[in-house]
């Protein structure tokens, strides 16, 4: 090849463009902030039109949401205390997307999580504490973790689309879950509220020192740390990345998929199932149908919106935490009904997957 | 036909293109080209992978829209604004890649085809006058059956016979023959050649052959990287005088010559069946040795069953029956198994088959070895800097145009891909190396690479499998030649000995 | 029998006549998708069409007066939905599923929001047509006392099966789901029928909804569907993208959904909580039976994100 | 200087059933002067609900919270009373124990009372004798409930039945409209339910021509004509005298329950196909419930398994802890509890 230089539209493709300046050369890692910021912003533009519609005065709204959510340290507490779940069931999404699954049942694996948590509970009930809450949390994430595997395996084995299956699940966990708690697990004291026996007191894992935030938010972050290890750092996350990327590659050069898919599907379904662990753990005390609060599903739009990235998930359900908590806030103050948060979700969500058509065409960031 | 338009006059017509420049973003696909194809002429349209052929009849057809220039049909201009324009002008377009759905009957794809689809077909009515279109036709296609349970060649057939059907009087085929045998495609030309001669037709084609060009066009234009580099009249003109303007003055790799002596059988395919993706058989008892230090070549029209069985050795595909054995090992295309057997692949489509398109080149040129020292610390932990490294070595020695090692390899160009693949596979010693269609779609500086760097891996003892659709790449690399057909080898001689006639007889299934 | 009950029939006749109550909703989503997915696009908000449909068109019907103006509305709104989703999926990059995933909160909340007014008040129900004249059994001629909006899904589901083959919307549609390239080879804009296979769907998903609050159970209220909407999104998958299959596919579940509360009623009381999940199991064994990993989906649009 | 009160609902307040009848008598004390109400709708029985509290008590400056669900007692408001020793906590649900927090309390209806009297109403009105019930979950206050209308119905016919279907939640239209379809079908000409919205039951039942006995809120508007009379919450009457409680030197009582006698429930005015006879006893037992209050469950009491679950002699009095575990079904009623 020796005319490519002398070839004007190749080196000009090749070619590094002349001193590109700070945002040029950052441009695809300021396109990551940028982009869904503004998505966000755009989204609380609508939706203040929208209240403003039903006659709300969109300032009192954001200030109302702000302060529900940030203004305050209660409201800190308040907003990641909500969080905390949501970082476990996103990333229970977030992971398998990295292999290409469109997961939607979190919801399930939280279920059979709290269940298999609270069993080992009462199978163990006269061990230390500490012992206890180890196999309650080995328990939670083994359940959870055979519950999403299940939709892996049908996914790899029998071809079985795992977005339908997983959601499916949902529904079966939580039959199951309810005939249990009405049935052969039910404390026979828990009368109009049928839950499972109490896991007891001294086995609860309590909340951070200083704070009213359970430990949940601790395992949380651990995991999304962990997670984000795994997935960037590790040969396995190097692997799945592959395979998530392009199956056919992944065949070629060997790895194997589908054990790569079953693992991964384990490792998030295990995340869905410690979130129900510290569910029963940390506020419930023991297994009942409340527990199906939907977490599994906001855990989804968590994940979307971080773009499936481990880390994100960490802020972004700090922000769905904050917009739920600011949620009460809203009804108290402006008197606006519940279904607005869900509005204003669906609003975010719409408009930051709007967003991803914006990526590389944002005018000043390209180099040339 | 546009309402208020005056009809261009019945019968064929010529038109010409004039000063077409047609740009990608900053690439330039067309810089000021000018194209005149005369009514009731035959003209070949040449140039490299790449050159912009296919972008400039998309601009005529109105599919692209030219960043300049203008068409002219018969002394007017046109503006033409999408395909449904230029159809109401009489113009058609068999594609380069098929416009057939695959899940629809040839029947429906036929009437769907035509710019009066009526609001409720009835079905009876257009079946017979199908079948009395189809009865003056030279060639027949099977009506009822669906596009992707007949062959490559019929649905190129298909392809054509549509354009016909829809009284096309200025038709553009974009390499139509590339995957009939040479028999069908002297059928196919000889008949489009006697309509244009019967002044019923206009015809463009765009083609890599020069032996149809002296056969059956009666004007050439060449373009080379979207410049034009020549015209003139076929009967004026050499293949040779044809290909120094598509080339110009690039120099190609020297393959080196053929040394060695086959050794003992390194990989054998005993009895392999497998299916395709709709559940059919495609690859159907298939058996096969390849020695160390021996070329196999797989012919065969694309269709047959080669893809399936590339993909059952690379491990895409599982087979229904039948074993491979490497080095005397059953083979089961793990990684661990490709290791031991320094395994290399080289498929086809390399950003479809064997890259990762959002990871960047440094990922991809380390996916055989991410997971081993220096790329992996205690087996998992990933070393960032020897990915960059190693990758730095490798786009300088394979000469991988990208503007770094943390480029996403789906921003190179396809050869660059393909040479960022041919650096993962063939960047370590190989005992064992399968390509499929190594060159397709690649143009002659790059194709000489890939070529001399598999003669290379043969000189030094690896066992190669090739499978392509393009025989003389098979004639001038393959030590043997087997021919597949409808997923059998149905032939087989050596490459020195292979009688061509013989071959494209068996391509064809006669 | 004696007393007017009419015992252990109660089942089968359950299953009966909750396949004509209970199927409409299911039917009408499926059908919706199962043109949207034959256009190469997957709406899982449909979910939320379908409750945007049930509470517009019990608003409509409430402040009009006319039940049928609520079905327009209903259609209407989904119709709009459908527009919303056609339109960012348009967008390069965007990902389908996760926007139906969006719109289905989207389509959910804003019908909650709206809908707060609607609960109480009593709007005019669709009129039933009755079957059952030839009978004096009541139960089967409640059985029979058949909605409108029903016998219109029974015939929508041939008709649209002899119309993806006979007609020129029928085959265009198909085209954009098994081959974008000939759509548009062919000069047909691929986006375009699309928007338009989707807007129908939300159409239909939105009468789906109007069924619902105006005919059964027939009235607005949160609860309202159960994830109906969503279950019809898989229905269609493993109906095969085929509109008679998705028709006996939601007889089928309808059946399902009566059947939990039926048994209890003749005296089979353990594990209600199992019968009501039954079209969820149902679901899943159809769908463990008929895929298969080393083939693609039979009738599977070529173009569609969740088989490709 | 005014006095803010939260309301906490577990569902939509405009369910026109269960949180509705709360949220009216919210809407009530807003009017009251000095008085602040703030409200927050579908409030999960998770820790939500704890933080929930907490924002009505540290943002809003709440000094008296309403948990209006069953299950946001144990651990959440117990958690919060705890933690906030000066705000007083009145759930409902009448679960407070001697070892629970002193601001706190919790406080119910004796709804059965009102469900008697539908049952009495019932048993007149039905012509197969067999009544329908459609109910969520099998739990003592469903049960208890179920008990008590077909107690009321045998006074009025020893012959009558009730039919009982779960529908395995507290919401579930469709399920609750097939069970209604399914009991009539199976003969019953009369129903009531258990579920948050009693609205579906009514509607459907009405419209294959079965008459209604209401819950939660009166029902009359949607089927003048099927309905017979309903039980009632009548949380109205009730949060006023809370709030002079609270002013006076007592304060509330924590353990606060009551039925018709102490206007916490009401029964909805007869509608036109109850006849004169079973206005007559209706109107009677009605007037002994107010009067001296009235023992619904006594020996000897059969389940419906033949099983003795009251011996004879015992009077269980509405009061009686006993029948806060209420885990059977008496005799006359089809169905089981699991
Ligand atoms: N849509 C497009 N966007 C960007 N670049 C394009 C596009 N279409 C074509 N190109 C580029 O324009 C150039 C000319 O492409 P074209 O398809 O016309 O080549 P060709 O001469 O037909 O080659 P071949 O023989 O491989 O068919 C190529 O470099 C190609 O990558
Ligand atoms: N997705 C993309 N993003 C950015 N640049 C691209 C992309 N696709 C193609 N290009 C650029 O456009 C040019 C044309 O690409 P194309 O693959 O058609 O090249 P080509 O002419 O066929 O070259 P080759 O012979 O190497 O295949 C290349 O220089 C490539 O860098
Ligand atoms: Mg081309
Ligand atoms: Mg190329």
């Amino acid at each position: 090849m020796t005319s490519e230089v002398a070839d004007p539209a190749e080196a000009a493709v090749v070619a590094p463009s002349a001193d590109p300046g700070f945002l040029q050369r950052h441009g695809t890692s300021i396109e990551y902030i940028l982009i869904p910021g503004a998505a966000l912003a755009a989204a609380l533009v609508v939706f203040g039109i929208f209240v403003a519609l039903f006659g709300k005065n969109p300032i009192d709204l954001y200030f109302y949401m702000y302060q529900g959510a940030f203004g305050t340290w209660f409201s800190w507490q308040n907003t990641l205390t909500r969080a905390a779940p949501l970082i476990l069931t996103a990333l229970c999404a977030a992971l398998p997307a990295q292999l290409g699954l469109v997961i939607i049942g979190g919801e399930g694996a939280l279920l059979i999580g709290a269940l298999s948590a609270t069993s080992m509970a009462l199978a163990v009930p006269f061990a230390p504490p500490l012992v206890v809450q180890i196999a309650m949390a080995a328990a939670g994430m083994a359940g959870g973790g055979l519950w999403i595997l299940l939709s892996g395996a049908l996914r790899q084995y029998r071809g079985v689309n795992e977005t339908i299956s997983s959601l499916l699940l949902v529904y079966i966990a939580l039959a199951i879950l309810n005939h249990l708690v009405e049935g052969v697990m039910r404390d026979p004291a828990s009368l109009n509220k049928p839950s499972t026996h109490e896991i007891g007191a001294a086995n609860m894992i309590g909340t951070i020192p200083g704070t009213d935030v359970h430990w949940g938010l601790v395992f949380g972050l651990i995991a999304a740390v962990a997670s984000y290890i795994l997935i960037y750092h590790t040969t396995f996350g190097f692997a799945a990345r592959v395979a998530g990327g392009n199956i056919r590659a992944a065949k070629i050069v060997g790895l194997s998929v589908g054990k790569l898919i079953l693992t991964v599907c384990f490792i998030a379904g295990s995340c869905a199932g410690l979130a129900g662990m510290v569910e029963v753990a940390a506020v419930q005390g023991r297994t009942n149908a409340n527990l199906a609060a939907g977490y599994g599903y906001t855990g989804i739009l968590v994940a979307f919106l971080s773009r499936q990235n481990p880390l994100a998930v960490i802020p972004v359900a700090i922000l769905l935490g904050g917009i739920n908590a600011s949620g009460g806030l809203l009804q108290r103050r402006l008197g606006l009904p519940d279904a607005s948060v869900l509005v204003l979700q669906g609003i975010i969500f719409v408009f930051v997957l709007a967003s991803d058509a914006l990526y590389g065409r944002i005018g000043f960031l390209k180099s040339k | 036909m546009i309402i208020g338009e005056i009809p261009p006059p019945a019968g064929a017509f010529g038109i010409d293109a004039i000063a077409m420049t047609m740009r990608f973003g900053d690439f330039v696909a067309l810089d000021n080209v000018e194209l005149k194809v005369k009514s009731g002429t035959l003209h070949a349209l040449l140039g490299e992978n790449g050159a912009g052929k296919s972008t400039l009849v998309k601009c005529i057809m109105g599919y692209y829209h030219a960043t300049e220039g203008q068409i002219m049909i018969g002394e007017r201009e046109h503006a033409i604004a999408n395909p449904k324009n230029a159809h109401a002008l009489g113009l058609g377009m068999v594609y380069q890649h098929f416009t057939l759905v695959p899940a629809m009957t040839v029947a429906e794809n036929l009437v769907l085809a035509r710019d009066d689809v009526p609001a409720v077909v009835d079905w009876a009515k257009e079946k017979k006058e199908l079948e009395a279109f189809l009865s003056r036709m030279p060639f027949k296609v099977p009506l009822n059956a669906r596009v992707s349970d007949i062959s490559a060649g019929e649905r190129q057939k298909c392809e054509i016979l549509k354009q016909l059907y829809l009284k096309r009087r200025f038709l553009i085929l974009d390499e139509p023959t590339s995957v009939l045998t040479p028999g069908e495609a002297d059928e196919v030309l000889g008949m489009l050649r006697d309509m244009v001669k019967g002044g019923e037709l206009t015809i463009l084609m765009i083609t890599h052959k020069f032996r149809e060009v002296m056969a059956f066009a009666d004007e050439v234009t060449i373009l080379r990287r979207g410049k034009l580099a020549g015209k003139g009249l076929v009967k004026e003109l050499t293949p040779d005088a044809m290909a120094r303007a598509m080339i110009g003055a690039e120099q190609l790799t020297i393959q080196p010559p053929r040394s060695g002596e086959a050794g003992g059988v390194r990989l054998e395919l005993d009895k392999i069946c497998a299916l395709d993706d709709a559940g059919a058989v495609a690859v159907n008892d298939v058996s096969l040795s390849v020695r160390g230090g021996e070329i196999v070549g797989i012919a065969g029209v694309s269709g047959n069953g080669q893809r399936q069985l590339v993909e059952v050795l690379a491990g895409q595909r599982e087979a229904e029956s039948g074993e491979i054995r490497v080095a005397g090992d059953a083979y089961h295309a793990s990684r661990e198994e490709m290791r031991r057997h320094k395994m290399s692949l080289l498929p086809e489509e390399p950003l479809k088959n064997a890259c990762v398109g959002g990871m960047s080149v440094a990922d991809n040129v380390a996916f055989r070895e991410f997971d081993r020292a220096p790329f992996a610390k205690g087996g998992w932990w990933l070393n960032r800097a020897a990915f960059r490294s190693d990758a730095e070595r490798k786009i300088d020695l394979y000469k991988i145009k990208t503007r770094g090692p943390d480029m996403p390899i789906s921003a190179l160009s396809g050869g660059n891909v393909q040479r960022a693949v041919l650096a993962r596979e063939l960047g370590g010693d190989v005992e064992v190396l399968i390509a499929a269609n190594p060159c397709f779609g690649l143009d002659f500086a790059a194709v000489a690479q890939i070529h001399a760097e598999i003669m290379a891996a043969r000189n030094r003892g690896a066992a190669v499998l090739l499978v392509s659709e393009d025989l003389d790449e098979l004639l001038e690399l393959s030590d043997r030649l087997v021919v597949m057909f409808h997923g059998q080898f149905v032939y087989e001689a050596r490459a020195s000995e292979a009688d061509l006639t013989e071959v494209g007889r068996h391509m064809a299934g006669h | 029998m004696a007393d007017g009950s009419i015992g252990l029939w109660t089942v089968p006749l359950a299953v009966f006549g909750g396949a004509i109550r209970v199927s409409t909703p299911f039917l009408f989503v499926s059908l919706g998708e199962c043109i949207t997915e034959r256009s190469g696009r997957i709406n899982l908000g449909l979910e939320g069409t379908l409750v945007m449909g049930a509470m517009s068109a019990y608003g409509i019907s409430y402040v009009s007066g006319s039940p049928w103006l609520g079905v327009l509305a209903a259609g209407v709104t989904g119709a709009l939905l459908g527009a919303l989703h056609a339109g960012i999926c348009s967008l390069p990059r965007v990902n389908d599923i996760a926007v139906g995933i969006a719109l289905m909160l989207f389509g959910t909340g804003l019908a909650f929001y709206l809908g707060k007014p609607l609960i109480e008040p009593t709007a005019p129900r669709l009129p039933a047509i009755d079957f059952g004249w030839w009978t004096d059994i009541p139960q089967l001629r409640s059985a029979l006392r058949i909605n409108v909006l029903f016998l219109l899904g029974l015939v929508l589901a041939p008709v649209l099966y002899w119309a993806f083959r006979t007609t020129r919307w029928g085959l265009l549609i198909r085209t954009a789901g098994e081959s974008s390239d000939a759509a548009r080879a062919m000069g047909y804009s691929v986006l375009g029928i699309r928007l338009r296979a989707t807007m129908v769907g939300g159409f239909l998903a939105g009468i789906g909804g109007s069924f619902l609050s105006l005919f059964y159970p027939g009235s607005w209220n949160e609860g309202l569907s159960s994830g109906q909407g969503i279950t019809a999104v898989a229905l269609v998958i493993f109906a095969r993208w085929d509109p008679m299959l998705c028709l006996w596919a939601s007889l089928a579940f309808g059946g399902a959904a009566a059947l939990g509360p039926a048994l209890q009623s003749v005296g089979v009381t353990s594990g209600y909580h199992l019968f009501n999940a039954a079209p969820y199991i149902l679901t899943l064994a159809i769908m463990i039976i008929t895929c298969s990993p080393k083939r693609t989906l039979t009738g599977a649009p070529a173009e569609l994100s969740i088989t490709k | 200087a005014d006095t803010t009160i939260g309301f906490i609902y577990v569902g939509s307040r405009d369910d026109y059933g269960y949180n509705q009848a709360h949220a009216v008598a919210a809407a009530a004390l807003k009017k009251m002067p000095g008085i602040k109400v703030i409200e927050e709708e579908k409030v999960p029985e998770t820790d939500a609900v704890e933080k929930t509290m907490e924002s009505m008590i540290n943002l809003d400056g709440a000094s008296l919270v309403f948990p209006t669900s069953f299950g946001y007692f144990s651990p959440h408001m117990v958690k919060m009373a705890n933690k906030y020793p000066k705000v007083r906590f009145e759930h409902c649900g009448g679960l407070w124990t001697d070892k629970d927090p002193k601001n706190a309390g919790s406080y119910f209806g004796y709804i059965d009372e009102a469900q008697y009297i539908s049952g009495i109403v019932a048993g007149y009105t039905s012509k197969s004798g067999k009544l329908g019930f459609v109910a969520a979950k099998p739990i003592p206050q469903v049960l208890r409930n179920i008990n008590a209308f077909t107690l009321g119905a045998k006074l009025a016919n020893p012959k009558a039945t009730t039919q009982v279907i779960f529908t395995g939640d507290w919401s579930m239209p469709v399920k609750e409209a097939e069970a209604t379809n399914s009991l009539i079908d199976q003969g019953v000409d009369v129903l009531t339910c258990h579920v948050d919205g009693p609205k579906t039951m009514a509607e459907n039942a009405a419209r294959r021509g079965a008459m209604v006995c209401g819950y939660h809120v009166n029902l009359s508007p949607l089927a003048p004509e099927a309905y017979l009379t309903g039980a009632e919450w009548n949380w109205e009457a009730l949060y006023p005298k809370f709030l002079k409680m609270m002013a006076s030197a007592d304060g509330i009582p924590n353990f606060y329950r009551g039925g018709l006698q102490e206007e916490i429930v009401k029964v909805s005015p007869y509608g036109p196909k109850v006849s004169e006879q079973a206005r007559k006893h209706a109107d009677e037992v009605k007037a002994t419930f107010l009067a001296k209050g009235l023992s619904i469950f006594k020996g000897p009491l059969l389940d419906n398994k033949g099983k003795t679950v009251i011996t004879a002699g015992t009077e269980r009095g509405q009061k009686d802890p006993e029948l806060e575990k209420m885990d059977y079904l008496v005799e006359g009623v089809i169905g089981a509890t699991s």
